[in-house]
C-alpha cells in the first residue's frame, strides 16, 4: 500500500469523491489558488474547476448557511471552514439549522453535507488559534462528529463523511498532516460511529481520538516497557459514541484512562468515564483517570504551550498511579 | 410614502379570476390567523404565535409570481406565505395545535410551516439565519442548471443582523437567482426601525451589494405583485439577485405575548385605514369586478375553509410518543 | 421576608447593582420599552434613563462584542442576549474575545460582564428557541456560568456576577420566571462557584442546577414517602464547579443520580459522574446514573416535549432502579 | 488609483522634527520586520507571523494624530501599529520569542501585541471579531464622557464579515467616537478584493449607516494623517463614528506561511515601484527637509533600535511554567 500523508490522504478522498458524484462541491476561504490555509484542497480547482471548488469571502455565518441551503437544494456541500474556532461563527447555522431541518420540518428533508475543519494546538498559534472545541459540537445530536487520528482513517472517514444523508463535522488536526501512514488506493470506506482498538492489550485501556491517539500509542510502547499492556481504543467519531468498543475493552482490562487534548471538564473523557462507570460499574478495579488539557487559554510561548497539551509522559503517570493505587 | 405607484386594475394584466384569488386568498389569511389568535387565548395553541394580519398583501402579492418549481424560504412569521403559496389549512391548523397530521408533523408548531412538495421551505426561527440558506438554494439551481428562482422574505429587524450581510455579498459574488423581501413593518419585536438600523429606508442597504433594490407600498397587493414580477424576472434571467422593500404594517403585536408599549393607538388605528384588504376589495368593486354576490361567496367560502380547518386540526390526532425518536439522522 | 418572583428578584437585583454602581448599565434586544422578552428589565429604563438601559439591534455579534469592548473601556455591562440559543451568534465573542482577554494578553485587563440570557425548554417553543446549551459554555476557561434555581439564589447570583471581575454567563429558565420565593431584601450576595444543598438525606444524593432542582426536589419528597431520604445538590454554578460540596455529600450516601436538562452526551452530568468516580471511587455502592434530556431536537407538540424534558417520575425511577440493583 | 491628493509638504502644517519622526517610525517598522522575517527562517520565531512591509504609511500616519489619551484597536498584523503607537520595540520583539518580557509575557504572540499604558488595545486575530469591541469602547468613552477617541483598524476582507456590518450600524446608531480605518492592501490571504467583495471600493460600504468615508492613498503618508486627522477631529467632536480607506499593499505573503500562488511577481513589482518609504524620503530630501547626515544619522538610529531589541529578546528568560496558571480569572 502506497505511504502518503494525512494531508494527501484528505486531498485524495476529495478528488475520488467529486469524480464519483457531481454534486459534491468544496467551499470555503482561499481553497483556491490557495489550496486551503493547510493546503488540502491544492490543485483541486485544476481537476474540478470553479464551478465545484469556489472561494467565500470571511463569512463564516455565511459559509455556514449557505453550506445548509446548498445541501437542501440537492448538492453534497464539503465546506471548509478553515479552524474550529471559526465555527463558532458558523455555529448557529450548524446548531439551529442544519442540526434541526430533518426533525423540524417532520423528516421532509434532510441535509448531506460535511464541514472540514482543523482543531488542536501545538503550533503555537497562541489561545483564539489552538482550540479543541469539539465537545461543543459532539453534545449536539442531529449531527456527526468525526475526527481521524491516521492518514487511512482520514480518507476513508472523510469519504463516509461526504456520502453520510447527515450534517458532518469533519475535524483534522494540525500537527497531523505531514505525518504519513500506508492509506489503500481507490475505494476505501470507515463507516462513520465506529471505534478502533489500534493496539491490544490486556491491563488497560487507553480511549483517545485524533492527534491523543498517536500520544496514547506512544505511552503504550513506553509502559510495555515496564510490563504494562496496554490497549488504545481511537473513537475516530464523537457522534454517534461508539461506547461498545469501550466497554467490550475494559470489560477485558478493568481499568480506563482517556486522552484528550480539550479541556478537562465537560470535555470528552467525561462523556468515556461516565459511560464506563455506568455499564462496567463492577468491571472496575480502579476509577477512570482522565488526561486531557491544562484549563487555561493555550500561551503563543512553546514551553507553556507543551505543558498545556497532554503528551505520552502524562500519560503514562496516569496509568501508573491507577496501578499504584490497586496495588496499595 | 414615496411607494413605487399602484398598477391600475386594467393595465396589472391580471383576469378576473386571478384578482378573485388574491381575495380569496388574502381574505382566507386574516381569517386563518383571527382564529389563531382565538385558539392561542383558549389555550389550544402554545409556544410563540406571531400572525400576519396587515400584511397579507405582501405574500399573495409576491408569492403569486413564483412558478411551481420556484423556492419559498422565509422567517417564523409564515402563516401567511404557506396559504399564499396553496398549503393545505387543515394541515396547518393541525401544526399549531401541535398534531401528527400537521405540516411538520406537529414537531415545528407555528415557526415552522414547511411543505417540500411545494417548494415551500420553512418556516425558520433565528431572524436571517435562512438568508444565507437561500443563498444555498440560489446556488444549487444554478449548479443544477433548475432554473429555479428563490424567494426569501424576512423582515426590517433582519437586515442590521450580521446574516443579512454576509448573505447578499455572497448572494451577488455567485449571481444567484435569489430575490430577497424584505418586510418593513416599521418594527422588529417591540423596537421601531430609527432605533434599530442608521438608516429607515431599506432600500438603502442593498448599495454596498450591488443589488438593485426597488421600495414598494406593501398595502397593494397588485404594487407588491408587479415588483415582485420584475425581480423574479431578473433572478430567472440570470442577472443574480434582487432586493425589495414591501412597506407595510402589522395590525397585532408582535406574537400573541406581545404587550405593545411601544407604540400608539392612534399609529395603528391610521394604519388599519390602509387596510390592504378593504383597498383591494374597494378597488375590485370600483372597477366592476366584484360583485356583492361574488363577495359573499368568498367570504363564504374562506369562512368554510377556517371552519374545516379547526375541525380537522381538533380531530387529527397527537403525534405516537415514538415520534420523538424519528428523524433524528437519516440512514443512507 | 417578601415572597416575590424569580422575574421580580432578578429585577431587584439589577436596579440595586445599577444603583450601588454607575458603571453599571443594561443593552439587549428590546430591554427598554418592551421590557426584555421576558419582562426582566422591565421599568428599569424609567428609573435610569436610556443612557444605561439601551436597546440594540438584532445583532448578537455586535452585542457580545460592544460587551466586551465596553468592559474593556471601564463600564460593567450586563448584556442581555434574549435566549441560549441566540448566544450561540455570540459564542465567538465570549469564548475567542472575553475569555481571553485577561490571560492573552499578559493580565493587564480584565472583563468585567454579565451575559443574561433564558435557557431551557418546556413552553413549546420548538427546537430552536427550546435549548439548554450551558454545557457548550460551561466547557470554556475564563468564563463563569451561572444557573440559578430559586429566586433568592436569582438575587444573590446575579448582584454577586455583576461585581464579579470576570465575564459571567448567567443563564435564567424561561419555567422559572413565574415562581415564588422568599428574597431577603437589599444587600444579599451569594458566591459564584458555590454549590448548596437544598435537601438533606442520607440514602443518595441527586446532583441538580437551575429548574432540575426543583425536578429534584420534587423526586426527594416522592422517595422519602418510599422510605429513601436523597440529599439534593443543586450546582448554582457550573463553572467554576464546586465538586467539593458533591463529594461530601456522596461519601455520605454513598450513591449518586444526576439531573439535567441539557443532552445527556457531554452534559453537565457525565462531568459531575466522572469527578465522583475519580475522587469518591471507593465510596460508591453503586454506579452514578444521569437523568437528563431526551437526545433530539426538542419539538413543539406538549406530548413530545414533556415525554423529552426530565421530570421527577424518571428521576425517582432512576433511584429505585439504583436501589434494586444493589439489593439484588 | 483615485485618491484624495497628496497634501503638499509644506501645506502639511507639520514640523520637520514630525516629519523626520515619521521616516524614523516607517524605517524602523520596515527593519523590524525584515528581522522578524529572518528570526521566523532561523526558527526563533513561530506561529503565525503576519508580517506590514508595504503598509507603514498607514500604520504612522493615521496614528500620528491621536493624542495621548486615545485607544488604539487593531486585527493581527498589528507589529506596525505597536511600533507607531511608541510601544517598546524591545518588548515587542521579545513577545514574538514568547518571552516573559514580551508585551503579553509571551503569551500572545506576534498577532496580540498589548500595552494598556498606551491604549494599544491589541492585537486581535479574528478577522472583525474586534470591530464591535471598538464601538463598547466608544461606548465607554461616551459614557464616562472621556472624549476618547477609537482608531479601529482592519483589512479589507474583514469588511464581508457579519461583525463589520453589525458594528457600524451600532456605531452609527450609539455615534461613538470611533474612527473605522480599513487598510484595502488588495487581497485577503490569497484571495484578491473582487473575488470576495461584491464591490471593490471600501468606501461604498460605510453608506447604509450614513457614516461619512474617505478614500485615500495609503502609501503617501501624509495623505494618511490629514484624512485621519479629520476623522479624529470629527469623532472627538461628538459626531459619531468616520470611515477611511486606506488604499495600500503588503509587499509580502500574508504570513510567513504563505506560498504566494495567487499574485504574479509582476504586480507586486509595480507597486514597490510605490513604497511609502523610498516616497516619502525623497519627498523629505526635494523639500529640502532631509540632509544626507540626518538620513544617516535615522538609518543607524532604527539599525541599533532593531539590533538591540533583538538582543533583549535573546537574552530574556522563557515564561516560568507558573505563568500558565496566572490571569485565568481576576479576583475581586
Ligand atoms: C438571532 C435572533 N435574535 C433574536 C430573536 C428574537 N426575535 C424573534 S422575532 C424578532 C424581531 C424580528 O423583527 P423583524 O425582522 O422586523 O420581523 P417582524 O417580526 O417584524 O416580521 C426578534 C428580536 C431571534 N428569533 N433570533
Ligand atoms: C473569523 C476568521 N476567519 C478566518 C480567519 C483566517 N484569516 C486570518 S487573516 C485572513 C485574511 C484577512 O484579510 P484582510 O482583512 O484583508 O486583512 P489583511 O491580512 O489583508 O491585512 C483570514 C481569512 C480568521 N483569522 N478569522
Ligand atoms: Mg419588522
Ligand atoms: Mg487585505
Amino acid at each position: 500500500m502506497p505511504m502518503i500523508t494525512y494531508r494527501e490522504a484528505l486531498n485524495q478522498a476529495l478528488r475520488e469523491e467529486m469524480a464519483r458524484d457531481e454534486r459534491v462541491l468544496i467551499f470555503g476561504e482561499d481553497v483556491v489558488a490557495y489550496g486551503g490555509a493547510y493546503g488540502v484542497t491544492s490543485n483541486l480547482v485544476k481537476e474540478f474547476g470553479e464551478k465545484r471548488v469556489m472561494d467565500t469571502p470571511i463569512a463564516e455565518l455565511g459559509i455556514g448557511g449557505t453550506a445548509v441551503g446548498a445541501a437542501m437544494g440537492g448538492l453534497r456541500p464539503v465546506a471548509e471552514l478553515m479552524t474550529i474556532n471559526f465555527a463558532l461563527l458558523a455555529s448557529d447555522a450548524i446548531i439551529n439549522h442544519a442540526a434541526k431541518v430533518l426533525h423540524m420540518f417532520g423528516g421532509q428533508m434532510s441535509v448531506p453535507l460535511v464541514f472540514r475543519m482543523v482543531g488542536g494546538g501545538g503550533a503555537q498559534l497562541a489561545s483564539t488559534h489552538s482550540q479543541s472545541l469539539e465537545p461543543m459540537f459532539a453534545h449536539v445530536p442531529g449531527i456527526k462528529v468525526v475526527m481521524p487520528a491516521t492518514p487511512a482513517d482520514a480518507k476513508g472517514l472523510l469519504k463516509s463523511a461526504i456520502r453520510d444523508e447527515n450534517p458532518v463535522l469533519f475535524i483534522e488536526h494540525a500537527l497531523l498532516y505531514r505525518v504519513r501512514g500506508e492509506v489503500p488506493e481507490g475505494e476505501y470506506l470507515i463507516p462513520l460511529g465506529k471505534a478502533e482498538v489500534k493496539r491490544e492489550g490486556s491491563d488497560i485501556t487507553l480511549v483517545a481520538y485524533s492527534r491523543s491517539t498517536l500520544v496514547a500509542l506512544e505511552a503504550a510502547d513506553r509502559l510495555s516497557q515496564e510490563g504494562i499492556e496496554a490497549e488504545v481504543v481511537d473513537l475516530r467519531t464523537l457522534r454517534p459514541l461508539d461506547i461498545e468498543t469501550v466497554l467490550t475493552s475494559v470489560r477485558k482490562t478493568n481499568r480506563a484512562v482517556t486522552v484528550e487534548e480539550a479541556w478537562r471538564t465537560y470535555g470528552i473523557g467525561a462523556e468515556v468515564a461516565s459511560r464506563i462507570q455506568e455499564e462496567a460499574f463492577d468491571y472496575l478495579d480502579a476509577p477512570i483517570r482522565r488526561v486531557a488539557g491544562v484549563e487555561v487559554p493555550l500561551p503563543y510561548a512553546k514551553n507553556l504551550e507543551q505543558a498545556a497539551i497532554p503528551d505520552a509522559g502524562r500519560v503514562v503517570e496516569a496509568v501508573k498511579q491507577l496501578f499504584a493505587r490497586t496495588a496499595a | 410614502m414615496e411607494a413605487s405607484t399602484v398598477a391600475h386594475i386594467a393595465g396589472s394584466g391580471l383576469d378576473k379570476k386571478t384578482l378573485l384569488n388574491f381575495l380569496h386568498q388574502m381574505l382566507l389569511i386574516r381569517k386563518f390567523e383571527d382564529k389563531s389568535a382565538e385558539l392561542y387565548a383558549r389555550g389550544k395553541i402554545a409556544g410563540f404565535l406571531h400572525l400576519y394580519n396587515g400584511q397579507e398583501a405582501s405574500a399573495v402579492g409576491a408569492i403569486s409570481t413564483l412558478s411551481e418549481q420556484d423556492l419559498l424560504i422565509t422567517h417564523y412569521r409564515d402563516h401567511g406565505y404557506a396559504i399564499a403559496r396553496g398549503m393545505d389549512v387543515n394541515r396547518c391548523m393541525a401544526e399549531l395545535l401541535g398534531k401528527a397530521t400537521g405540516v411538520a408533523k406537529g414537531r415545528g408548531g407555528s415557526m415552522h410551516f414547511f411543505d417540500a412538495s411545494l417548494g415551500m421551505l420553512g418556516g425558520w426561527a433565528i431572524v436571517a439565519g435562512h438568508m444565507p440558506l437561500a443563498v444555498g438554494l440560489g446556488l444549487a439551481s444554478n449548479y443544477l442548471a433548475k432554473r429555479q428562482v428563490v424567494l426569501c422574505i424576512f423582515g426590517d429587524g433582519a437586515t442590521n443582523n450580521g446574516y443579512f450581510h454576509e448573505a447578499l455579498n455572497m448572494a451577488k459574488l455567485w449571481k444567484v437567482p435569489v430575490v430577497f423581501l424584505c418586510e418593513n413593518n416599521l418594527y422588529g419585536m417591540g423596537t421601531a426601525v430609527h432605533r434599530a438600523s442608521a438608516v429607515v429606508e431599506m432600500i438603502r442597504k442593498a448599495a454596498p451589494y450591488d443589488i438593485p433594490a426597488e421600495r414598494v407600498d406593501g398595502m397593494d397587493v397588485l404594487a407588491v405583485r408587479a415588483a415582485t414580477a420584475k425581480a423574479v424576472e431578473h433572478a430567472r434571467r440570470g442577472d443574480g439577485p434582487y432586493f425589495l422593500e414591501v412597506v407595510t404594517y402589522r395590525f397585532r403585536g408582535h406574537s400573541m405575548a406581545d404587550p405593545i408599549l411601544y407604540r400608539d393607538k392612534a399609529e395603528v388605528e391610521e394604519w388599519k385605514q390602509r387596510d390592504p384588504i378593504v383597498i383591494f376589495r374597494a378597488r375590485l368593486e370600483q372597477e366592476g369586478l366584484l360583485s356583492p354576490q361574488e363577495l359573499e361567496q368568498i367570504e363564504r367560502e374562506t369562512d368554510e375553509l377556517v371552519v374545516e380547518a379547526v375541525r380537522f386540526a381538533e380531530e387529527s390526532p397527537d403525534p405516537p410518543l415514538t415520534d420523538l425518536y424519528e428523524d433524528i439522522y437519516a440512514s443512507p
